[in-house]
């Protein structure tokens, strides 16, 4: 294992602490227990948004505080998602007065950590909302099943929601944007190599140079199945598809194409991969209205990338475009 | 012999004990069918008790006082499933443990009250792959073993042992629970990491008794 | 060799056409020849910037393209410089009858190929000048080298002669300003691990798990020496001091401080290197008055990354501040 | 034995046949000691050399109209540093063969104007680990050559082996310029791969000459 670290057990903190360095305009970063909210704290009036879950998955989703996203966000561990005593904390910094939505991806540590989270908030007195994220279509929503992992749709979540408490909307309300967003959004990813976590040492899993994992998750777990290597254009078909499956997309639909890398994979490929998935939404009738090619939510070094879908309508499109001012995405 | 609260901090300090010599085995077990991180998360929750327990200022008077100690910094340092789940199991277990000396039926109750916690924060089945198929067949042990009249030494050792064969259960079982479920058939053949760090937190109490038992 | 890529040969081509599709609103795609330049075409009346070079090191070029930064990128092949035929129609495209800028790193390739280019717009009535970028330490600029290469530099002189540009300065003006980031940049990297051309299809060098290679460029290339891995901190030292030495800087100067990551990185790995770097920095009295974390300057999948210094001044603040909006970069 | 404007044709096909045969030495010389990509960019540009070969119209009358569409061929396909240094080098050599038929010192002209391009693009004095190191023996031995009075074709054949000999040469040389520059002393060792294709395109010309001679 090779890593530009200084001791496994620091990477976290010392990582966190050089984010706060460079981008102080944008937040602020507490330490033990360890958060980072918005510089000038929290926005009175405004309904705050807070998320977090295990490090490894940068620049999820400390890098997506700031106008327009989150007010805060707590990184756990690596892959790890962060304790109670972390997450109030936030909650408490995110606080405008006007309640806090708790976005959680959805695995058993986060919902739980959250859940307890929320209960000591409200125990301060700070009303909480949890959207749980589930948009990986590689994992059945069955009895068989910890339901549908979050992966990269929670960006669509963060940023789409951020801009609805932005605009001044209510608790209620930022809840059931954020519901509406992760109802109509759907991701699948693949992995062409492993990552490794420093405190593991080794690769989550090994693979040849002639096979691929298809629908991993995002913390290097191994995926529903290993199958040989294929062309670009395939492997985007093979993601895509259950995707829009899944979605029932098509027709007229206006959406959102989101390339997402899992950090060891070029920009380049990407834009080959967004380029074959655009064209497979066209043939099933769907416009793409907006996209995002990069690296949002990442595996550590993983090399591979997911596609994900969001249906629009006219106000989520209109949410998507709002002003936005983090540290990953600006506009 | 008596299971008084220095049993208790001997108990806890034995689980830091096996958890740090089992972390990189730990992580082995989760790096297959899930994250890679539970050894680890152990450890950095055990480590963070021990300092609890050596830096407190006053000595913890019943059981309750050092579980209590234990649930709360678990849950505010370990993180994942683990962290709330365990945290919960030891926070309840407390809650029954407000005496001076657990007997027989004292330790079954211990254990029914951590099982429940478990089931009632991640409402898991026996049979999902998850700690509970650890802890459940310890409950059962502990429940026939109290039935048979035996001592709380004696209730932990059956606990300990059928803990243990819970855990090895685990292996054949198609996850359903937690992040192992994501693999569907493929979690079949490897050994579920929270079955087999509970079946060492419950063989760490047994073990812990039978050197009470000794020094009594 | 795994890549996300359908057949070596069309990499280039299919990823750029991806990536006209995802930024239409940005940049307008030309194939045969293939150049990349703003949508709506030249701004008349000012001096248009053309910059471009090999593959594999996005989003270098096409990705700065856009308001405030290019108005041109030309995408050679993986690792190869683009040919005259195509920085030509490049040029004529960016032309807003003031003139054009070429900004050209300094390999042999891209020196021939954009003096060439030069040559043929001249004939076309267009009036070019060139500026070098050489900005790597690591590279002696001495009768024995092709001199400096230019590496993650290069952003810094796009961006801040893009903003020059945009505000009405003239060829002369924008040249001069391009040359002075230039004179006041240094950078040096490091990998640890090769990447893979597609076309060579075997990693450009082999590392050991206890080797890196100090002093790369961005092609892929060994560096200048081969050291036993170290920390984080260990291996930011050994590029920040080169760097700081040869710019001379420290005291009171106002710094831009660029951790630029090879491709292969964790964002996480990258914000560990700028926390030690800055502090660095500021050990020699410098200010990090500006930064910018990320991978800008890639060399595919290449883990590693690179240090980048730049020496502000007031004028240099106010042009890096300036408003940009490209696909990757944007305020 | 007369090198006309078939000999030219037939010089640049076998150019592009023993180029794309080598092309995977080629990228892997580069490998070592640049980017990789030489064998490649000469693939590319040799190809579509070939194709506008096959597509003209109108066949080519002189052995300059030949090397004009090299060198422009080249310029426009192969980019990096080989690109602009080989498409002057034809381009000059061209200006030099508007003939219909070469001589001996007509061979020695055109391999001088080759050489002369490369030196004027890419400033390199011999011993620098470039493409020179092939080109300057090549020239040198085709001068001595022709000092001897040798035939066009013993000119070109004496001017491959140096320009062989002189690819073999460049191993042990320390480069300052090109890519291979930035290595430093770790260039040693490593043959010079614009070297080794340069003498591939002089080798080419001899065996045209000797196929022409045979078939005359
Ligand atoms: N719903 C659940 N009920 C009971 N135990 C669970 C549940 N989900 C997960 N677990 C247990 O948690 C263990 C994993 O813990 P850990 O690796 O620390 O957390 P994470 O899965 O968040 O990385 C599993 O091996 C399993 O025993
Ligand atoms: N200044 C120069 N003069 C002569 N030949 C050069 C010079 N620089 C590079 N070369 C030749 O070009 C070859 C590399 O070509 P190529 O790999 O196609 O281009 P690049 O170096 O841009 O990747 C070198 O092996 C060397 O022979
Ligand atoms: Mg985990
Ligand atoms: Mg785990
Ligand atoms: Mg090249
Ligand atoms: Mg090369």
């Amino acid at each position: 294992m090779k890593k530009l670290i200084n001791d496994p057990s620091r990477v976290v903190d010392e990582s966190v602490e050089g984010f706060g360095l460079a981008h102080a305009d944008l937040v602020a970063v507490h330490t033990d227990p360890i958060f980072v909210s918005r510089a000038g704290g929290a926005v009175q009036g405004k309904v705050g948004l807070v998320s977090g879950g295990g490090s490894g998955h940068e620049p999820l989703h400390a890098g997506f505080v700031g106008l327009g996203m989150l007010d805060a966000a707590v990184p756990g561990a690596m892959f790890t998602s962060p304790t109670p005593d972390a997450i109030a904390p936030a909650t408490m910094a995110a606080n405008g007065g006007a309640g806090v939505l708790h976005i959680v991806k959805n695995y058993t540590g986060d919902v739980l950590n959250f859940e307890t989270a929320a209960e000591l908030a409200d125990a301060e007195g700070i009303e909480v909302r949890s959207v749980i994220v589930n948009d990986d279509v590689a994992v059945e929503d069955s009895l068989y099943t910890a339901g549908r992992r979050g992966v990269a749709g929670t960006v669509a979540v963060e940023k789409i929601a951020g801009a609805a408490a932005e605009r001044g909307d209510d608790l209620a309300s930022v809840a059931a944007i954020a519901e509406r967003v992760n109802a109509n959004v759907r991701s699948m990813g693949v992995a062409l190599s492993a990552c490794t976590v420093p405190h593991a040492g080794t690769p989550s899993f090994q693979l040849t140079d002639a096979e691929i994992e298809i629908g991993i998750g995002i913390h290097g777990e191994p995926g529903r199945r290993r199958i040989p290597m294929a062309s670009a254009d395939e492997i985007t078909e093979m993601l895509t598809n259950p995707v829009m499956d899944d979605l029932g997309a098509g027709g007229s639909d206006q959406v959102l194409l989101l390339v997402n890398g899992m950090g060891g994979t070029p920009l380049s490929e990407l834009y080959v991969v967004y380029r074959k998935a655009r064209q497979l939404l066209e043939g099933r009738g769907a416009t793409v209205a907006r996209s995002l090619v990069g690296n949002y939510v990442t595996s550590l070094e993983m090399q591979g990338c997911s596609v994900t879908v969001l249906r629009l309508d006219d106000e989520l499109t209109a949410l998507w475009d709002a002003p936005v001012h983090t540290a990953a995405l600006r506009w | 012999m008596t299971l008084d609260v220095a049993w208790t901090v001997d108990w806890v300090r034995r689980t830091a004990q096996v958890v740090l010599e089992n972390r990189d085995y730990l992580v082995e077990l989760d790096r297959q069918i899930g994250d890679g991180d539970h050894g680890e998360n152990l450890k950095r929750g055990f480590t963070a008790v021990i300092a609890k327990l050596d830096g407190a200022t006053e000595p913890p008077g019943q059981p309750a006082d050092v579980l209590k100690t234990v649930a709360t910094t678990l849950m505010s340092t370990v993180g994942g499933a683990a962290g709330p789940l365990y945290g919960t199991a030891y926070l309840r277990a407390a809650k029954v443990t407000a005496v001076d000396v657990l007997d027989g039926p004292g330790v079954l109750a211990m254990l029914e009250a951590g099982l429940e916690g478990i089931v009632a924060r991640g409402k898991a089945q026996p049979g999902e792959k998850t700690m509970v198929d650890a802890w459940t067949p310890a409950v059962n042990a502990a429940q026939q073993a109290v039935a048979d009249g035996a001592s709380a030494e004696q209730v932990l050792a059956a606990a300990a042992t059928a803990a243990e064969e819970g855990a090895v259960a685990t292996d054949p079982l198609v996850a359903t629970k937690g992040r192992a479920s994501y693999l569907g058939e493929r979690s079949a053949g490897h050994r579920d990491p929270g079955a087999a760090s509970s079946a060492m937190v419950i063989r760490a109490a047994a073990d812990a008794a039978a050197a009470a038992d000794g020094a009594a």
